[in-house]
């Protein structure tokens, strides 16, 4: 037992080589596709950070009602802070209005007037680390329904734009990765069946000298999961690679920051394995 | 060892063989004889199980061809030492290789499997061949190279579909020879000839079939 | 000659169906790729919408001197509108400001002053059609420099990070779109390769029967151009599907609309030709 | 037709053909005859320039194998029909198709390839396996169908590497007449075999060939 399962692990490994060509265009097509699928992962795992930035820029003003007090304002505004949606809140005074004033316009509105016309306001500022679409109206509707509030102001079509933007480009890239995965078992699946076509006579000959359908079978399953993790081998050096180069340049650029690590690479092998197994499974079954 | 009840098998209309009986026993010695396309390659096929019987079955080493299951072919085949018209060599391996693998499939040990086929073919006279590829043979190293790997296994029962075609005469009566030393042994030999010299007064049985009937045991 | 030539035509034919493993798989390859780059062009042509939409809302706020009379001013936004660069500009004169102070803060600044304390200002908006980068640091400058402007007030940051994401997004296509390419050369060249493999021995038979090289060769090279035809057009009709699909879904969603003409499928074709013969004439030449 | 000068072929040390020298004029008929790799295989792959002497070399139809570009042998291998000893049949391809090939080669008209082709099938019975694949015939139709490749086109030599190793005896003896006519239309043939029985009395010259030399012409 022992003696026929080493021949035919030593058989799988052979064939790579005795299927050279077969073997490196599933090889390649295996290195494509988790190439392609690494690159999503890594995409997805950096998704947040465009979005965070815009979502830090989400800036919904809260002017008060005239006649509020500061202390009015202070207790309002610790309301509002503590909605879960709001990450922070800062307030703007009736006298800090002033000095912007000031800063925009060049007058200072009290001396010319003798009192302070301007309302106080506050800037909230909202959470930033979902992967879900934030949808910002029950939280203006909530704050407006405050007392004490006069108007909130906030750039809504802006936002419900680049969330639903974002929403788009996460679900493309499940989409793709789903696909590209299935297309990659179809792939493998096809080129060992196209290997295994290519030995028909050999395996007639087995058959013929009385091999059971297992020693048949095991030297080509063995022999796609070879190839799947080669494939995934190279895909992972690859974009090891390129990280190293990408997190060297990009700093400059834009502030993504990559992260590879173990799990991706046991990922990737799993992963790999996986779609050896079945794709060589279903070619194998197709003709024997 | 082996039995025919009423075989007929039809590739198509008229073409096949038609109630075909005969029995070889555990330790006979039997030639198959008839023109081209007379159906000798088709009753050699019908013994291994790559056909099935239209009708009638086909006994072989006590399992029946109407009772077996897929699954099981295999087991029968192993009892079968068979020399192909067409010798069905693997193109990828080289000669030990090629009669190693029936040892293999039984899981022999490494050690045992090298000295067997090592065995074999000094026996067919092709040893120094070891490590060539079979394209790299002339046609009749080949062709002894096929019958090493179906000697190699000790079989129950050896069949042979023209094993002296690429044989020159000399190598033909050392092959006939050698499967009467075989047979001297136990085991049963069919096989088929065209060579009606090679065959005449070696005192063994011979089968005739014409258009696919057996005409006289 | 003509007996010939009409021999080998139905040759390449019928190659087509004699190794339907590998043609299907090499019509897959090209399938996909050409799939691929499609998508790629589609969104290369669309990606000027969004941000379109994005350099629509870049907003520079131009105030000028308090000094300077609204006839002044119109003569200064006259220079700033034959600015290049520059798609329209709004004058905001002081009295429009007075109107815009009344509706944030609630108060008539004339009326508590006696005068308008308020400068004049115009808002400038940019050409947003470019494929290219927007840098905006020179066009500020010029601005800046007009006599009677007093400040130029814009979204600096945000608007350079916004075009450098664009510009790195237009560039990763192109790339993208070249590594395909060549990666289907690649994929349907190794495949004609399998082929061709598989066809050694039938290849060597025509040789030993007298067959001239271009008698071997051309039914590989026209099975290869058939494929990729094959492939290219399964990829264009389904591209023309989805489009379909999405063109009817995307308008409530997003506002981009989706091109795609007789140009794209009879580019795609060429590709398809182009990748067929360059692949398979690789192949074939690699072999004989 | 065919003349061999000083020819020396080695596939490896001791493995070949050594100083080979024979001539076959354009309408002789000669057989070829030797033991199992002995270098007859070998003798004709030099003739239709599969292999190229190491020393010497071989001239056929008056270009010769030291001046021929590889571009060129195609235009030899046209002139002549080869029965190989593995047939060499294109398994994809039906029985018409295969013997039809050689003519299609030459540019020849549709209608006339096809009367050609099912002139030559009638010639060597196996007309109604026109429409059949290679792996449905039996060994010697498979055999016969070469014969016909070979002889389709209207060759001027035809070399034939045992072509009767799978013909039962009657067909053997009816090829050699095939063989015979053809020849005494001004065709030359060059024939391996290993059935002496079948070629002595025929009054043709035989050329016997030992270990890769030429013993007697
Ligand atoms: N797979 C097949 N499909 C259709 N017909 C077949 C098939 N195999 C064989 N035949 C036909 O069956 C008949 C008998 O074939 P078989 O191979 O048994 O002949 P044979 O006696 O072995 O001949 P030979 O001496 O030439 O080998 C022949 O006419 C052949 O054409
Ligand atoms: N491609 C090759 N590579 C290496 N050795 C070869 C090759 N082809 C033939 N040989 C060797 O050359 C010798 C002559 O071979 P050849 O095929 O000419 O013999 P033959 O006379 O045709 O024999 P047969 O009657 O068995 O066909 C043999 O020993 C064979 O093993
Ligand atoms: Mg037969
Ligand atoms: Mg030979």
């Amino acid at each position: 037992m022992i003696d026929k399962i080493s021949f035919l692990l030593i058989e799988g490994f052979r064939n790579l080589w005795r299927h050279k060509l077969t073997a490196s265009t599933s090889i390649f097509s295996v290195f494509l596709t988790l190439f392609l699928i690494g690159i999503l992962i890594i995409v997805g795992q950096n998704s947040h950070y465009p979005i965070e930035y815009f979502r830090s820029k989400y800036k919904i003003e809260v002017f008060f009602n005239n006649d509020t007090s500061d202390a009015q304002e202070k207790i309002i505004i610790e309301k509002i802070r503590e909605l879960p949606e709001v990450r922070s809140v800062t307030p703007i005074t009736k006298k800090d209005a002033v000095r912007i004033f000031k800063d925009q316009f060049g007058e200072d509105v009290v001396k010319m007037l003798g009192y302070n016309p301007l309302p106080g306001s506050a800037v909230v500022n909202i959470n930033k680390d979902s992967f879900e679409q934030v949808n910002l109206e029950p939280l203006i509707e909530e704050i407006q329904s405050l007392n004490g509030v006069d108007i909130v102001r906030y750039q809504g079509r802006l936002i419900s734009r680049l969330e639903r933007f974002y929403q788009m480009m996460i679900n493309l890239l499940k989409i793709s990765t789903g696909m590209i995965l299935l297309v990659s078992i179809v792939v493998i699946s096809n080129t060992i069946k196209l290997t295994i076509y290519t030995c028909r006579e050999l395996i007639k000959t087995l058959q013929l000298l009385g091999a059971t359908k297992m020693f048949i079978k095991v030297p080509f399953i063995l022999e796609g999961i070879f190839q799947s993790i080669i494939g995934a081998s190279l895909a992972f050096f690859t974009i090891f690679g390129l990280m190293k180069v990408g997190n060297h340049y990009l700093p400059q650029l834009v502030t993504l920051r990559i992260q590879l690590d173990l799990y991706f690479g046991i990922g990737l092998l799993i992963i790999s394995v996986v779609i050896g197994f079945i794709g060589s499974y279903r070619a194998v079954s197709k003709f024997l | 060892m082996i039995a025919f009840n009423d075989v007929s098998y039809f590739f198509s209309k008229e073409i096949g063989v038609k109630d075909v009986s005969f029995e070889i026993s555990h330790d006979e010695f039997a030639f198959l004889i008839g023109p081209t396309g007379s159906g000798k390659t088709t009753i050699m096929r019908l013994i291994y199980m790559d056909l099935m019987p239209d009708e009638g079955f086909v006994t072989v080493g006590g399992i029946s061809s109407n009772k077996i299951k897929k699954r099981k072919i295999p087991m029968v085949r192993r009892k079968i030492g068979m020399v192909f018209q067409d010798y069905h060599l693997l193109s990828d391996r080289n000669i030990f290789e090629n009669v190693a693998l029936p040892l293999h499939m039984v899981g022999i040990r490494r050690d045992e499997v090298r000295e067997r086929v090592m065995n074999m073919l000094n026996e067919l006279d092709i040893e120094e061949k070891e490590k060539k590829k079979p394209f790299e043979l002339s046609g009749g190293e080949q062709q002894r190279v096929c019958i090493a790997r179906a000697l190699v296994k000790e079989p129950e029962v050896i069949l042979a579909d023209e094993p002296t075609g690429n044989l020159d005469p000399v190598a033909a009566h050392d092959l006939i020879k050698l499967l009467e030393n075989v047979n001297n042994e136990g085991t049963a030999v069919f096989m088929v000839s065209h060579n009606y010299n090679l065959i005449k007064n070696r005192g063994h049985r011979i089968l005739e079939i014409q258009m696919g009937e057996i005409q006289n045991q």
